[in-house]
């Protein structure tokens, strides 16, 4: 069994330092050779509007399922040798991150590949919305734009 | 049949609807399923989930079914 | 000016620790969603053979324009909003991290496209040479393969 | 002219030469100084830089070049 770890989270975290710790339950020297990491954080500005905060609604059971599903594609898809999705739920801050996602191989071009089509398939299929509190009204965020 | 309605996000809003069991006899898809709750027909960009996974339209439902409705998803 | 390091380093590091650190020099609520990151590691077998340590070579003055240029060719393809590059030189331990990259982004296809390019490019131009210890003997690494 | 000669890595251990001061008078290009300085024609896989810029195997060389000779990168 490869390590993976699919989390949601309800609390603030730095993606990078939760990369960081997640490679220290991994065995040290290991025969990965590469990682690809990805880190979105909520943006303070979104469509030229101020955005207070954001709540991130999911559907609890479906989320996760779908999450285990993505991983075990890209598993499927290229080689992975561990590999870490964590996702933000609830009240969110501008500047807090909202999901991270690491990748290890053997080599780059699977790890690059896995992470990006991870994070694809998170933005089209996971079940999330976000509604922006601004500075005088709510508003559902739209729709994810594919690729972008 | 008894169907466990959902409805996430905007959608829930706009019906005023989080969760609501429906005896839902006589309705064979979702789609019915949706205009028999909503009066009004199942827009092309709402999402439908049945026991958690995704369908179409014309899935046909089934006594005990959970069934979602919810708008584009927009996590990440 | 947009923010950007490009270091060699003669000691240790975690690339993940290094990411973490560099994003709190850089504005804390920024108009970044998106950071894309990739960390080398050195594997304990390349070939088949068993790695006990390996010596990275550079030509000291051109690696580091070559860096500059590889960085700035980014910014001038992509939107990139801040950029850390982090290259070891010298001896290196089997699990130790070669090279730590990150790049962000308002957007994600920007980060992952700048990221993957600057990688790219750093595996084709720039100046480094890695010499394995092996158990019994010492050979440098022929090349890189594109891509891979 | 004087040209200061580098090479790296496994040309340097092959050469036994890590830097090399050049009277590089009649050479013209960096094939010339390669020639002149290993006895053998420039192999097409060698990289070659001058004063830290990449070249080609005919550039021309001038007083107070330093011309780097090296094998395929592997770095990253």
């Amino acid at each position: 069994m490869i390590p993976v770890r699919i989390e949601l989270r309800k609390t603030g975290f730095d993606g990078f330092a939760e990369v960081q710790e997640y490679r220290k339950s991994i065995p040290a020297v290991s025969d990965y050779g590469a990682c690809s990491n990805f880190v979105g954080t909520m943006r303070e500005y979104n469509q030229g509007d101020q955005v207070v905060s954001m709540y991130l609604e999911h559907y609890s059971g479906m989320t996760e399922e779908q999450l285990e599903a993505i991983v075990g594609k890209a598993q499927n898809d290229y080689e992975v040798l561990a590999a870490l999705l964590l996702h933000r739920i609830g009240e969110v801050q501008p500047g807090e991150d909202i999901v991270a996602i690491a990748v290890w191989s053997t080599h780059r071009k699977d790890a690059f590949a896995a992470c990006r089509d991870i994070m694809e398939a998170l933005k089209s299929t996971a079940p999330f919305w976000k509604k922006e509190q601004l500075q005088n009204e709510d508003r559902w965020v739209k729709n994810n734009s594919p690729g972008q | 049949m008894a169907i466990k309605v959902r409805f996430f996000a905007s959608l829930r809003e706009q019906t005023g609807i989080s969760r609501k069991q429906i005896a839902a006899d006589g309705l064979e898809t979702v789609s019915d399923l949706w205009l028999a709750v909503t009066e009004a027909p199942l827009d092309e960009t709402t999402l439908v989930a049945v026991n958690k996974t995704y369908v179409g339209p014309d899935y046909q439902i089934t006594d005990g079914d959970e069934v979602a409705f919810f708008p584009p998803i927009t996590g990440g």
